[in-house]
């Protein structure tokens, strides 16, 4: 045939979408430095058990509050209590509340979004209107209501923190999904005779991974932070577990006192996660932006 | 039995609005005689106060009795009230206020208990109309005969209030009242002309605009009350032109707006990070830190559930509870360093004795007492009988810092004693609305506030008391304690009119109920007062009337705040 | 420059013009040493394909290009010297002394500006005017480029107006300062080809009345053939070929040229049948990977290699005074020792995937297709509730016929309905009525199994090769996915698609690539072999080479003429461009709203065409002869297509048919044959006097 | 565009009806409504109150008398302060109304600023520092924030130039008992405006760099270059308008994640609004504020994304209805 086989202009073997996503995102500097501190500090939290000095509700209450010294590098508070320790092992309840809020909403998210975006118009609007209710809804204040009144453990703050968070992702999903089901690789799907749950499955979903990714990012850093504000409402987890919101709430008092130094360790470590989930998140959302995409 | 209800009261309500309860004391200094108009001098300035709380309404009879912010900021300077609080002599006592014109009489008359009260002929209401013993007797009808009155007590032993001389108020009992002195002075008295024959709690329910006292109160609902002279008020006028109370929402904004002088004085919670702002050297702040309170903070245990069904066991528990640690911990820097020993609070001090010194940390005796309670234990393991752990679940209300910190200490020290411990904290109106009452709890921390000077703890600890059928579920034993020997003793006090024998009754009350440890009285909760140096005049803590009872008599250095 | 010593003064020149841009793996040097020089009052046409970088050229002569771009080499504007103008000046030259017009998207104007607004303000920012005499302008500019109503049209919207509309909106602004030059940059290329031949009439009459000088860049050689004195190729940034137009069209002088010219199809002489476009290999090449030397020898069919093509960049030689060609043998091409035209060469197609092989050309027996009095209406949705306001006809009674190994074309310009149409007889949009039976198996009735069953049979190819593959898939699994679909995946699959991928011109070694790594075409060739993997027997193909680059066309299209012949397909072909009709099938139907108008063998429609839309449609198309171009006499359509929400009552044509009369608004023309299967649905059908040749 | 707003409205009614009935659902069986009376010595009032919010009965009978009494204007009595709750939520509301104004346009004006300054300097050192603060301003805790402020702005700041009234309020909206629009009270907005939108500036302004890029990109934006429109009319004219289109949509949706904003800022600078309501009224467990509370919080946010939309129509001519 005349015009046969078009010059190969890439003659290295090609990557899968993936490993090409995480080249580009490689070459962001500030969202791979974000990565790293996170990890770290995610890894520090993780191993808080082998890592930290102290048992973190050891207290000490001859000692008191000392500002920071050699055997306690964060200081001491009111009890005693190893300030370092307890940061590390406050990340882990932090942590997980925003790493599982991240995950459950953006589960329940993507699964409404791409059901909405794919049955077309009635389930589409129903579950549109679900959503809009849910966003209509007071979402801090139903999250302090069902707090003060269903118990305070980090499950609950992790359900209805998600039950908050999901719209946002559902509403993305499924708006990339409608633009996607346009598209014509899944019109030629469904004339080679493609059945709707494979479309969803093999075709639309794996093309929406980029922006839900990206939205669990975002969805993980809004949760650290709103589990924070509800710590400073006095919603936080209960003693002796604690997070860093809790710490940080706990410590609001101190401000220009000797014991200032009680703010600093859990405010840099939230402002360090959530800004570091942030970068992260930009990054990804550059790699997955179609239009900067070069082809 | 009245007065314990109505600081019952007062403590719920208190706690509920998230507090500490404090209320006051020190009328030191020799504050303002009764009466007498002073040489006038004109006022001038307006002061700007911190309130941590606003009232949630101004009925003072009715749903927002006891309210200690609202007791502060509006009623005292409003409502005429028989008696005042002073400090003589080393103790806080009753003097009659400038509404009488002398002390009240107390007598018998055909066996029944008689007190006559001569008001003061100047004594008015600021629209001019003079203040009468149809007054009294309008305030008694009105506390007896109405719908959503907090506490009826004492007021429903009254036979009759005569109202024939106007001067003088002749008040007859039923039966022997030894109480008495709270009558028409927490509650004061009402005017029968502005609020006969309307709903008072309507009419009082938003604020309201005439006075007895000094002032004449303006209240801005979320903002601020604001006080100005009565021009009918009859004793010393007040030396400001007008005095502001801000609402202040959190306990760092007070502080703050204090150190900014947003506010000029402020009367705060004790918390733990205020103890080291009140211990900060500001050369330009006065303060005090008294611990001469009518607060007891306790916990409370419930006598009932297990494992604390069993008197060795909550013996074991106090011996396992380092108290003194705690409260050195909680305000050692303020200077307390001693628990309190008694539940009946420092401004009753005389009627109380020692009774807890006894429970000091001792590990060998919660051993000892576990043991003979039938509890065993694998090394570091928790006790256990029968199969069942000694848990205990500790509840506090939510939101108060300091409290759940002091339930941080206790839970790693029950550890270490062998108990197993977990928190398990409530919203106030779970805690005092459904836990207590219902016994739905194993231990709780919460300060009783006491607002008189009677004693009385029957309320709280006979076995009557114990919320059930026979009282309309509606008694404050919470704790469920029962200790025969010591009901007796208890009710003795509500009506031994003789000093001597009532101390002694409550003495002995104290012994048994400790020796039953029926629940561990832990601090007296220091009340703490800032203030700009500026401030000129009688600063103190009263006990009974919270700091700011007397701003009549405050002025500015140089007329400027 | 080594130009021809022209009389005219040149009143735009371009010297030595060099761009480099960054990229993501360094800098990428869009432009390469570009000279082009345009007279006063001249037209100057430059062709390229897309990424060949003629609007690079453009913008950078009007100092548009972005910050990060470097720019060399002079650019002079009746002696101004526009290289070293400071962004100021530039403001000032920019709209008043040298205009640009783009490609008439939405996106052109400003959306939220009324277009009277906007053409106000071309004016205003050059010279103080009084409100009066400015609005008067304004109408007078609508005016001239033939917008009927100015005074309403000036209010409204850019998106209340019809893409020839915005286009004439685009014109008017750019003339509104009288320019000397006025760069057209594909601006009639998102246009259907009855209003491209408006707007280029409107060009036309604007450069007649205040000749301007036009460099018109479009990568459409017969839009040139009618409106350029000049022309200029380009290709990987760099000028090929250039000369007067005449000479260039009758001789070209560069393979590349020679190649586009060859792949155009003219409507106004028949197709001589077997003949074959002639296909350039491969693909215009990125311009961050331009190859060494001559940037096209990699497909040039008469490159020396290795020397000197593959090494040396071939300067432009001056052949004769007036044409340059940059080809190392130019020379030999230019004075006729050499043919420029690649030879045929053609790979067997591996038949062996489909079993029943079939005979070529219409064959007698049952249809393949029937598509009888077929209807498909969407309903529009409006207001609040997205309730239902009005109902599109998009499909209004067609009826269709193709027989096995026939190739049916369908035309007509966008909204037509053509492409609602194609996915109607596939029922991947579900039609209102009427009846489609492939093989006799009613389509519209099918249930769900039997659907699945003809889904094997007849399949699709899309129009935007891109976005028909799933970009998270690689080729193979694409070719395989429908074998999988029909439980045909078993031991000899694999090799069924590499046999697949083989017959559609690929090699194993793209199976696994992923779509974003293939060219257009290649792309479009994954998507041929995924249709094919079920061994279908109708194909409908939906504009199968609109998006790909002229000069990668030909090559597709041979493809589907070679399966066809091989495998017996039948085609219902999809397009606009009646070329490739004319290029692939047998017959033609012509739509108009929703209608067929016309239908025949395809020589007769397009030759004699008998309805006056057919014959408004082929005269619209650009003859790629500029002599015959220039001379002939057009049927220019007035206005715009009719609301498809509100079709005009009895022949849907009428509104703009030069031959209607009463008759035509009340009765629906029935289509008759007028000989030979030749179907007109007109009252007044028969030859336009003075078409044709 | 009468009848346009009236229908818009209209279809509110349901999406409130469904919303209150939610929140009304919701805190029946999260807050006992008899939790206050209870401890009253009464027994009778328990049972008096169960009669009247009708407990007994199901909730979606309790919801119909409560809608029936919302009608006339009756949204119940607050359990805490005996007040119609009413009167509590309309001077609150007043307040907060006032914050979200203020903090909306405050917000909306720095960061279009901001978003459009960047975009022109896209890529440059003021854009990457502009991008660092929005990324800490939007990683920051907002009660955090807030208490810094007080703390720098007003207690420091106030000590340092020796003045006798700090700078900048933090304790309500006025000092002392005044009142009305003063210097006073925009003293007092300061610090609590800030705290309310750090979040929302940082991410507007992002979103407002974002949007400009892109229509700076728009081959409008060329067409206009080509005719000779100068840089600062470009910018003015033909990019910013188009560039605040779609951030008008993220501003409404964004006013009901204000409304959390809004209880952590009331609470730090003690603004008798909303949000103190809210917390006061949760801490006792006062259901009817509670209840009225959310449905007026969902109504407020439906509303403000109504506005949202016909801004948006009046803005975007192609989404205009006719």
């Amino acid at each position: 045939m005349s015009t046969g086989h078009g010059a190969d202009r890439r003659p290295g073997p090609s990557a899968p979408p993936g490993r090409r996503a995480l080249r580009r995102f490689v070459r962001r500097r500030p969202a791979v430095v974000a990565l790293v501190v996170l990890v770290l500090l995610a890894a520090a939290c993780a191993a808080a058990p082998w890592l930290a000095p102290y048992p973190p509700n050891r207290q000490d209450l001859l000692l008191g509050p000392v500002p920071p010294n050699r055997s306690h590098w964060l200081g001491t508070d009111e009890l005693g209590r190893d300030q370092l320790s307890r940061i590390l092992h406050a990340g882990r309840i932090s942590l997980s509340i925003g790493l599982a809020v991240g995950a459950l909403s953006t589960a329940v998210g993507t699964a409404v979004g791409a059901v909405a975006g794919y049955a077309g118009r009635r389930v589409d609007q129903a579950l549109m209107r679900v959503t809009d209710l849910f966003l209509v809804l007071p979402g801090i204040a139903i999250l302090a209501i069902a707090l003060e009144r269903l118990g305070r453990s980090p499950a609950v703050i992790v359900l209805v923190l998600a039950g908050l968070f999901w719209m946002y992702v559902a509403r993305v999903v499924r708006a990339e999904v409608l633009s996607l089901r346009e598209r014509e690789f899944v019109e030629a799907a469904r004339a080679v005779g493609a059945s709707g749950t494979r479309i969803v499955v093999r075709h639309l979903l794996p093309n929406v991974v980029g922006v839900v990714v990206v939205n669990a990012a975002l969805a993980v850093a809004a949760a650290i932070i709103a589990e924070s504000t509800l710590s400073f409402l006095g919603f936080g987890v209960q003693p002796p577990a604690t997070s860093w919101g809790v710490m940080l709430a706990d410590a609001e008092g101190y401000v220009a006192t000797p014991q200032a130094y009680l703010l600093y360790g859990p405010g840099v470590a939230i402002l360090l996660t959530v800004l570091s989930v942030n970068f992260v998140g930009d990054g990804l959302r550059e790699v997955f932006d179609p239009r900067t995409a070069p082809r | 039995m009245r007065r314990w209800t109505t600081m019952v009261t007062g403590a719920l309500v208190c706690a509920l609005a998230l507090g500490a309860c404090s209320s006051s004391g020190e009328g030191g200094n020799g504050a303002g005689g009764p009466s007498g108009p002073g040489p006038t001098r004109k006022a001038a300035g307006t002061l700007v106060l911190g309130a941590e709380q606003e009232p949630d309404c101004a009925d003072w009879i009715g749903s927002c009795a006891g309210s200690a912010w609202g007791l502060w900021t509006i009623q005292v300077h409003t409502i005429p009230r028989v008696f005042d609080y002073r400090k003589q002599a080393g103790v806080w006592t009753e003097v009659p206020s400038p509404l009488l014109a002398g002390a009240p009489e107390v007598s018998e008359r055909d066996g029944k208990q008689v007190v006559t009260y001569r008001l003061n002929p100047a004594a008015r209401w600021s629209d001019g109309t003079p203040i009468t013993s149809a007054d009294f007797r309008f305030t008694w009808r009105a506390v007896v005969d109405g719908e959503d009155i907090y506490d009826k007590t004492g007021y429903d032993l009254i036979e009759s209030v005569d109202d024939s001389d106007p001067r003088t108020v002749v008040v007859t009992f039923r039966e022997r009242y030894a109480s008495w002195r709270g009558l028409f002075a927490a509650y004061g008295v009402l005017p029968r002309h502005l609020l006969e024959g309307k709903d008072r709690a309507e009419e009082m329910a938003d604020g309201y605009e005439w006075s007895g006292g000094p002032w004449i109160a303006r209240w801005r609902k979320g903002e601020s009350v604001t006080l100005t002279p009565n021009p009918r008020w009859w004793g010393p006028p007040p030396k400001l032109a007008k005095v502001v109370f801000k609402f202040l929402a959190s306990s760092a904004a007070e502080f703050k707006a204090f150190e900014s002088r947003t506010v000029k004085a402020i009367y705060p919670q004790p918390q733990l990070e205020v103890v080291g702002k009140v211990t900060r050297r500001d050369p330009q702040a006065r303060r005090f830190v008294t611990t001469e309170t009518g607060n007891v903070e306790a916990l409370w245990v419930n006598n009932d559930r297990f494992p604390f069904d069993d008197v060795r066991v909550r013996q074991a528990f106090a011996y396992a509870v380092d108290r003194e640690a705690i409260v050195r911990r909680l305000f050692g820097r303020l200077g307390v360093t001693e628990p309190v020993h008694s539940f009946n609070p420092p401004i009753q001090s005389r009627y109380a004795a020692p009774a807890f010194e006894r429970y000091r940390a001792d590990p060998r005796r919660v051993e000892e007492l576990m043991r003979a309670a039938g509890f065993r234990r694998d090394g570091d393991g928790p006790w256990r009988k029968d199969g069942r752990v000694a848990e205990v679940v500790l509840t506090t209300t939510t939101g108060n810092k300091r409290r759940e910190l002091t339930l941080q200490i206790l839970q790693e020290q029950l550890r270490r004693a062998g108990f197993r411990a977990r928190i398990g904290n409530l919203p106030p109106a779970d805690l005092f609305g459904e836990h207590l009452p219902n016994g739905d709890f194993q231990v709780a921390l919460y300060a009783q506030v006491v607002t008189t000077l009677d004693p009385g703890l029957c309320v709280v600890f006979c076995a009557k008391n114990i919320p059930g059928p026979d009282n309309d579920h509606s008694g404050q034993n919470f704790t469920r304690t029962r200790v025969p020997e010591a009901d007796p003793f208890l009710e003795r006090v509500d009506v031994e009119a003789d000093e001597q024998e009532r101390i002694a009754a409550s003495k002995r009350a104290d012994e048994l109920l400790a020796e039953a440890m029926v629940s561990l009285p832990l601090d007296p909760l220091p009340n703490i007062g800032l203030w700009d140096r500026r401030i000129e005049g009688p600063v103190a803590d009263n006990p009974v009337l919270g700091m700011f009872w007397n701003v009549h008599e405050w002025r500015c250095r140089g007329g400027r705040c | 420059m080594n130009g021809p010593a022209a009389a005219a003064s040149p009143v735009l020149r371009v010297e030595g013009l060099s761009v480099v841009l960054p990229g993501p793996h360094g800098p990428v040097r869009v432009l390469d040493g570009v000279d082009l020089r345009l007279d006063a009052g001249r037209t100057l046409g430059l062709v390229g394909e897309s990424g060949s970088g003629k609007t690079t050229t453009a913008l950078a002569v009007m100092g548009l290009l972005p910050p990060s771009a470097r720019r060399t080499g002079a650019v002079t504007l009746g002696g101004v010297a526009l290289h070293t103008a400071d962004e100021r000046t530039m403001t000032g030259v920019r709209g008043r002394r040298i205009a640009m017009v783009f490609q008439g998207s939405l996106g052109a104007l400003n959306p939220v500006m009324r277009v009277g607004d906007q053409i106000a303000e071309a004016i205003t920012v050059h010279r103080r005017i009084g409100a009066a005499e400015l609005r008067d302008r304004v109408h007078e500019l609508l005016s001239d480029v033939g917008i009927p109503d100015p005074w309403r049209r000036a209010d409204q919207y850019p998106h209340e107006l019809s893409g020839g509309m915005r286009q004439r909106v685009s014109i008017a602004m750019a003339v509104a300062n009288d320019p000397e030059v006025l760069i057209a940059d594909e601006a009639t290329t998102a246009l259907d080809v009855t209003v491209q031949a408006q707007v280029l009439d409107v060009l036309r009459r604007i450069q007649e009345r205040r000749a301007t000088a036009i460099l018109l860049v479009t990568h459409d050689l017969g839009v040139v053939a009618g409106l350029a004195d000049r022309v200029a190729v380009m290709y990987a940034g760099r000028i090929v070929e250039e000369g007067p137009v005449d000479a260039l069209f009758a001789r070209p002088g560069h393979p590349y040229t020679a190649a586009l010219l060859a792949a155009l199809v003219r409507l106004d002489r028949p197709v001589p049948p077997g003949t074959r476009p002639v296909a350039i290999p491969g693909s215009p090449p990125r311009l961050d990977e331009v190859p060494p030397g001559c940037a096209f020898h990699p497909r040039c069919p008469l490159a020396l290699l290795p020397e000197p093509c593959g090494r040396a960049v071939p300067e432009a030689q001056v052949a004769t005074p007036a044409r340059r060609v940059a080809c190392h043998r130019g020379a030999e091409v230019l004075s006729g020792r050499l043919d420029p035209l690649p030879v045929e060469q053609r790979a067997p197609v591996a038949a062996t995937v489909v079993s029943t092989a079939r005979g070529v050309g219409p064959a007698s027996g049952p249809p393949l297709l029937e598509v009888e009095g077929l209807v498909t209406v969407f309903p529009v949705r409006g207001g609040w509730r997205r309730r239902v306001v009005g109902r599109v006809e998009a499909v209004a009674g067609v009826d269709l016929a193709l027989a096995p190994g026939e190739a049916l074309g369908v035309v007509g310009e966008s909204g037509c309905g053509k492409t609602t149409l194609a996915r109607s007889v596939l029922r991947l949009v579900e039609p209102t009525s009427g009846s489609v039976r492939i093989h006799g198996v009613d389509v519209l009735r099918a249930e769900r199994a039997t659907l699945r069953r003809l889904r094997r049979r007849a399949q699709i190819v899309f129009q935007d090769p891109e976005a028909s593959l799933d970009p998270r898939m690689t080729v193979a699994a694409i070719v395989a996915e429908p074998l999988r679909i029909h439980r045909l995946w078993d031991a000899d699959a694999p090799q069924r698609v590499r046999d697949l991928i083989g017959m559609v011109g690929l090699d194993a070694g793209h199976l696994d690539r992923y779509p974003h790594e293939l060219s257009g075409g290649q792309q479009q060739r994954v998507a041929i072999a995924r249709a094919l993997a079920t061994g279908p027997e109708l194909l409908v193909l939906d504009e199968p080479v609109t998006a790909l680059d002229p000069s990668v066309r030909a090559g597709v299209l041979n493809l589907l003429a070679d399966l066809r012949a091989e495998l017996g397909l039948g085609y219902l072909l999809i397009a606009h461009d009646l070329a490739v009709v004319a290029r692939t099938c047998d017959r033609v139907a012509v739509m108009y709203l929703g209608r067929v108008v016309e239908t025949g063998p395809v020589a007769e429609v397009f030759s004699t065409p008998q309805h006056p839309y057919t014959q408004a449609l082929c005269s619209a198309v650009p003859v790629p002869d500029p002599a015959v171009e220039r001379t002939r006499r057009r049927i220019l359509l007035e206005g715009d297509v009719p609301s498809p929400l509100d079709p005009p009552s009895g022949c849907r044509f009428r509104t703009r048919c030069r031959r209607a009369d009463e008759r035509c608004a009340t009765e629906v023309p029935v289509p008759t044959d007028r000989g030979g299967g030749h179907l007109v649905a007109c009252h007044h059908p028969g030859p336009e006097a003075g078409w044709g040749s | 565009m009468l009848t346009f707003v009236a229908r818009r409205a209209l279809a509110a009614v349901p999406v409130l009806l469904v919303a209150s009935f939610l929140s009304f659902w919701f805190v029946r069986v999260t807050v006992d409504p008899t939790a206050k009376v209870r401890q009253s010595r009464d027994p009778q009032a328990v049972a008096r109150l169960r009669e009247r919010l009708r407990l007994d009965e199901p909730v979606v009978v309790q919801y119909g008398v409560w809608v029936r009494d919302a009608l006339r204007g009756d949204l119940g009595t607050s359990e805490r302060t005996g007040e119609p709750v009413s009167r509590m939520l309309r001077r609150a509301l007043w307040t907060t109304t006032q914050l979200l104004l203020w903090g909306t346009a405050a917000a909306a004006l720095v960061a279009v600023a901001v978003g459009v300054y960047s975009a022109l300097r896209a890529g440059g050192v003021a854009d990457h520092l502009l991008t660092t603060l929005a990324f800490l301003g939007l990683a920051m805790p907002p009660f955090w924030f807030g208490l810094l402020a007080i703390q720098i702005l007003a207690v420091d700041l106030t000590r340092w130039l020796g003045l006798s009234e700090p700078l900048f309020g933090f304790v309500g909206l006025h000092s002392g008992d005044g009142s009305g629009f003063t210097l006073d009270y925009l003293r007092h907005l300061v610090l609590p405006v800030m705290t309310l939108t750090v979040g929302i500036v940082a991410e507007w302004s992002r979103f407002q760099r974002a949007s400009m890029v892109e229509v700076l990109a728009a081959p409008y934006i060329r067409t206009a270059r080509a005719k000779g429109v100068p840089r600062s009319r470009l910018v003015v004219r033909h990019a910013l308008r188009n560039a605040l289109l779609p951030l008008v949509t993220v501003m409404a949706l964004d006013v009901g994640l204000l409304f959390g904003g809004v209880i952590v800022t009331e609470q730090i600078f003690s603004i008798p609004g909303m949000g103190r309501l809210f917390v006061e009224s949760l801490r006792v467990g006062d259901a009817p504020v509670l209840v009225a509370w959310t449905v007026v919080t969902a109504a407020f946010v439906i509303a403000a994304n109504l506005v949202a939309d016909l801004a948006y129509g009046f803005l975007d001519p192609r989404v205009r209805p006719r």
